[in-house]
């Protein structure tokens, strides 16, 4: 650990805004970028299944192939 | 001209498969065309007909499955006419795109004439009427000695004689060894064996 | 009846092209006006004072030639996209690369050679010394090569899409730059009395690579956009 | 060797094979990450010029780098797909184009945020920056292009072409901003002072600039999973997977 104390860390004379924020914007932009295709694929296996369910199990008519 | 009769086909297709938005267009498509055959490809509004021409033309080469084999480039008319409304029906033709052969004026102004074109030859093309650029488009076929054609709807805004007439050159083209696929929703009037393809809902292939 | 020979079809493409952009003489005068109204629109901006005006000359001159050269190659192929004269072409025994060539350079005569030559007196209106005149007139002879063969690229592969105008400049801007770096260095240069050649002959290097390359890329992209 | 590339083309074999390699990957960059940026936030020594500033170096370095090998990786793969037809390599493509264009703003962000602590300025024209605007200029074009098409296989072909006109474009782009700038730079102010770069800055940046490739793997792989489920929706394996997952 260079700094003294987490004050320190966070002012780091006066940088301490820009690097913290800097680092802030980058985390996000790396979550964004994890999230959305995760996101998108759960999207799309959600519509699939309910797809699915839809041409397989409807009360009314018996099961097509599926 | 004729073309020599024997030899490879043309045009061959083997398991030709399309889907478009979820829909099979046709699937497991196989056809041969050979010299001197016609084939006429029928089916309903929006089964996949100039998807298919289009295929085969070589225009599309890819989203479908199947392979493709052309002897030669087609003569392809399709949809649109590729007729320059700021031209004249001769220069049309004597510059058209296809870039397939150097036509002496007095053949081009004879396939002109041919299609009912007389007289029109150096009038700018906006001055004539739907069914005439048509015909300007259509004159290609008394020119060209290319031996496959591949026409989707040949017929669209041409009269009765023109599509008599229209006919009559693709059973002359047939005969000399050429090939002729042509989309239509007429009945083709010609006095040669029509080979055909179904294309789209109860089609059996 | 044989097919005629590569170069005779390209003599015929080009001149067919000609005689259709001499028959509709707006097309060829629009981006010439484009100019002019654009350059009007400066010194309104800027302030008449004419040193300004001469310090900001050589790049002003040179991003409205570009952007005339960018708003006319959205037409390029767009009405032989739609009448089926490109789906023609493709199905031609021709080879596309010399095809591709033959539209930027029918659009390179109709746009760019001719704002090469009337620069001079758009430069003269924008107080650019007249000694840096002949150097503007060359690297736009040489540059708007370049900015017809990317303009065509971008052409290409919009030409099928409905709503392809906004999207070419997006496309095609950021590959405009080496050009316009060099195309106004070398007006500058001739404002401070360096010599021009080395600019010039690397926007000459840059056309012949565009010559070589760009015609493939744009025979790709018709391929695409007629098969989309 | 042939077996491998056709397994590479082969969706459900790539869907798998990506999914566990994610799954120790995944952990692995993230960990990288916070290691990367923990050790250069807290415990390096400040540079003797810049201070404190100097520490956005380790996100804004790999972020650059890989931006810029992005572009590439997009090329190749857009080479591969219109040569070879690899079906596999289109969605690569496509997948790169939004990471490469997120990895290039945060580069000119944080490149926006060093300049201010330490020169005095949010943006200057140099020829690094202005030639990383190009580049995130040719990844919304790319992107833009791939939206704009209602057909996504054209689509991805259209981009293909466009990604590898770009590629040859760079290096132009790249010299002629650089020969640009120095035409212009005023002499005083130098910004190149990473010659002598002291090795316990050193070691953090190259953990960065790793943990920022395995991110872009990472990513471009959770990309093409997503883009294979959509484009092979219709197939049997999809409809297997989805059946068997259940409720999950």
């Amino acid at each position: 650990m260079y700094f003294d104390s987490l004050q320190a860390a966070l002012y780091m004379d006066g940088h301490g805004a820009f690097v913290w924020a800097a680092y802030a914007i980058t985390f996000i932009v790396i979550g964004l970028l994890l999230l959305t295709p995760e996101r998108r694929r759960r999207r799309i296996l959600r519509e699939l299944e309910g797809e699915a369910r839809r041409a397989t199990g409807a009360p009314q008519s018996p099961a097509e192939g599926a | 001209m004729s073309f020599d009769a024997a030899g490879t086909p043309l045009l061959a297709a083997e398991n030709l498969s399309l889907t478009r938005g979820g829909r099979d267009l046709f699937s497991g498509l196989s056809l041969q065309v050979a010299r001197g055959q016609l084939w006429q490809v029928e089916g309903e509004n929006g089964a996949g007909k100039t998807s298919l021409l289009r295929i085969l033309a070589g225009l599309s080469r890819f989203g479908y499955e199947g392979a493709v084999t052309r002897a030669v480039n087609p003569l392809y008319l399709g949809h649109h006419s590729a007729v320059k409304a700021l031209l004249s029906p001769r220069e049309n033709i004597a510059w058209h795109p296809s870039g397939e052969a150097d036509y002496a004026q007095a053949d081009i102004d004879d396939a002109l004439a041919r299609v009912g074109l007389y007289g029109y030859e150096s009038l700018p093309c906006h001055s004539l009427s739907a069914g005439q650029q048509r015909r300007v488009n259509l004159a290609r076929l008394y020119l060209s000695n290319n031996p496959l054609w591949i026409l989707d709807e040949p017929f669209t805004a041409i009269d009765h004689a023109g599509v008599a007439a229209l006919q009559a050159r693709f059973v002359e083209h047939v005969a000399e060894g050429g090939a002729v696929l042509v989309t239509s929703h007429q009945v083709l009037e010609v006095d040669c064996e029509v080979h055909r393809v179904v294309v789209g809902a109860g089609a059996a292939a | 009846m044989n097919a005629p020979g590569t170069a005779g079809f390209f003599l015929r493409l080009l001149r067919r092209q000609l005689v259709l952009a001499l028959r509709r003489p707006i097309e060829i005068i629009n981006p010439l006006l484009f100019f002019a109204i654009v350059m009007a629109l400066f010194p309104l901006g800027l302030g008449p004072a004419p040193d300004t005006l001469a310090a900001f000359a050589p790049g002003v001159l040179w991003i409205i030639a570009l952007l005339a050269c960018l708003l006319t190659s959205e037409s390029v192929f767009r009405g032989d996209f739609e009448d089926g004269s490109l789906e023609q072409l493709l199905l031609s025994p021709q080879p596309l690369y010399f095809s591709a060539l033959t539209y930027s350079t029918a659009h390179w005569l109709t746009t760019g050679l001719l704002l090469a030559l009337v620069s001079p007196v758009f430069a003269l209106m924008l107080n650019l010394p007249a000694s840096a005149i002949p150097a503007l007139a060359a690297s736009l002879f040489l540059g708007t090569g370049i900015l017809s063969l990317i303009g065509c690229i971008g052409a290409a592969l919009t030409v099928g899409l409905k709503r392809g105008g906004m999207l070419i400049s997006l496309l095609v801007l950021p590959l405009y730059v080496p050009v316009l770096i060099f195309g106004s260095a070398a007006v500058r240069g001739a404002v401070e009395g360096i010599p021009v050649a080395p600019y010039l002959a690397i926007l000459g290097a840059m056309l012949s690579l565009g010559i070589a390359l760009a015609p493939l890329a744009v025979a790709a992209g018709l391929r695409i956009s007629l098969d989309a | 060797m042939w077996s491998f590339f056709h397994k590479l083309g082969s969706p459900p074999w790539l869907y798998a094979i990506s999914g566990s390699i994610l799954r120790w990957l995944l952990p692995i960059t993230l960990l990288a990450l916070f290691v990367g940026a923990a050790w250069g936030l807290l415990f390096t020594a400040p540079d003797f010029r810049q201070g404190n500033s100097y520490r956005i170096i380790y996100i804004h370095v790999p972020t650059s780098v890989v931006s810029l090998a992005a572009y590439y990786i997009m090329a190749i793969a857009g080479a591969i797909s219109l040569i070879w037809r690899m079906k596999m390599a289109d969605v690569a493509m496509r997948a790169t184009a939004p990471i490469g264009a997120a990895l290039t703003f945060t580069a000119l962000l944080t490149g926006g945020i060093w300049g201010e602590p330490t020169w005095g300025t949010w943006w200057v024209w140099d020829g690094r920056t202005t030639s990383m605007l190009v580049l995130l200029f040719l990844y919304l074009g790319v992107v833009a292009l791939y939206e704009a098409y209602d057909n996504k296989e054209a689509a991805s072909k259209a981009c293909a072409v466009l990604s590898l006109v770009g590629t040859v474009n760079i290096p132009i782009i790249y010299k002629s901003v650089d020969w640009w700038y120095s035409l212009h730079q005023p002499a005083s102010i130098k910004f190149t002072g990473e010659s002598a770069i002291d090795s316990s800055m050193l070691y953090p940046l190259l953990l960065m600039i790793c943990a920022f490739y395995a991110l872009f793997t990472c990513c471009l792989l959770m990309n093409m999973r997503a883009e294979i489920l959509q484009r092979e929706s219709r197939t049997g394996w999809v409809r297997k997977l989805v059946a068997s997952k259940g409720d999950s």
